[in-house]
């Protein structure tokens, strides 16, 4: 399915709730999307967010450059999203993932879920960054304040094992 | 024969030397696997790239498969290393 | 040691790492708080942010009120954040607890750690709230919307445990 | 005999019907159990709101203490139930 896809059509099973998946170059609003999720609302005990920024590894790093798989990259979030929204019954999830080029400092994920309790919440949150980790399209490459050619970034063996634990 | 498009992405695609091609499909080619093995005899750009089949991820019509799924009536296969995002 | 006096204390084994603690009665900006934490750094690769809200428990809650022990509160609060800074190599830590009525809907905690690393950040933000709940000395009431005498929120055993898991 | 400051919360104030208050404490008071078993005979209230022992929570000085935490030179000592903030 393509991204318009993806975006348009309704969650099942959790159609009525609320679902935001972007992918985009511009940064975000870390504080808006929360805010967002929350508004007007007073269901929600535990809201969560994780944001996942460039940092500079002590100064050595210019930037990062980040390549993903147009389309692919927001079906495949949105699948996490749902599966973690039926899986710890959150009442509401929102991922943004930036691609392009991302100075030190900047954002380059956030991931926010709500939930009537706190260890839905966190753990909605934590599972959605595992998976995010190692099943969506993207992938980081260094350029270095050196300007010595940049390497892309490895793949951890740790980031698959944090996802095993949800197969326990 | 058939023809499928191949996307690649990451250093798949910088030894590659492109983001994508159209190539005709032997009938023999048959899995995602097949499919690899298959171009690492077009050139020694593709051979290079795909070197280590093992870490190669393979997408069929923009959804994870693994090295053994067929091919079936995909249109667009992508081959990229593991993911970094996040 | 007296509210003031552990605000104004240096963060000892942590001194240079900010820890913002506070206990006040009005409303605070969840995105204030967490920009001010990351704000002109780019050592910081995970931010974590918790927000409890006052649910409404299905439109049968008209407010929770909250006792507090001032001084205390505070002091409480901010032993927990330094055990947490220092068992999970934070880099900054911001806890912020209201009291008095609060409506439903509204916020009741924040809690925002921030790391180098993703699991850090998250069993930081975990550990102050798990800690928070069963040794900050606050104390919930129920108004009800039918106008009812309401009731003392009783303390779970489930807290309880959710502090021993750290333990092990 | 020797004066203390109590502070109480949530049910526990409730039922002893104040916030605070100052008694003088017999020599023989020594831990904060103790201080509580002294509490219970001072009145009704203060029977009701302490009855069941194990629950009530005890700070001297603004920290948390077992029951069998001596007093000691306790200026400020609070007497409240579980917590259930957060």
């Amino acid at each position: 399915m393509d991204a318009d896809a993806a975006r348009d059509k309704p969650a099942f099973p959790a159609a009525s709730i609320p679902l935001t998946v972007r992918v985009q170059a511009e940064s975000f609003d870390t504080a808006a999307e929360i805010a967002a999720l929350s508004h007007g609302r007073s269901d929600i005990g535990a809201l969560v967010s994780f944001s996942g920024l460039c940092r500079d590894e002590g100064g050595a790093l210019a930037a990062l450059e980040l390549e993903h798989y147009p389309g692919m990259a927001e079906a495949e979030i949105r699948r996490i999203c749902l599966d973690a929204i039926t899986r710890f019954g959150l009442q509401g999830a929102t991922a943004i993932h930036r691609y392009g080029k991302i100075a030190p400092g900047a954002p380059i994920v956030l991931v926010v879920t709500a939930s009537a309790h706190r260890k839905a919440a966190f753990d909605g949150a934590n599972f959605i960054m595992d998976f995010l980790k190692t099943g969506a399209p993207f992938w980081k490459k260094e350029h270095r304040v050196d300007g010595a050619r940049g390497d892309w970034v490895s793949a951890k063996d740790a980031d698959d094992s944090a996802c095993a634990r949800w197969l326990r | 024969m058939r023809t499928v498009d191949l996307v690649y992405f990451s250093w798949v695609r910088e030894r590659i030397g492109r983001g994508e091609e159209r190539i005709e499909l032997p009938d023999t080619v048959l899995t995602a696997g097949d499919l690899i093995r298959h171009l690492k005899g077009l050139s020694e750009d593709h051979a290079s790239a795909l070197e280590h089949e093992n870490v190669i991820r393979v997408a069929i019509d923009q959804e994870h498969v693994d090295h053994d799924e067929p091919l079936g009536a995909a249109r667009e296969i992508a081959l990229f290393p593991p993911m970094t995002g996040g």
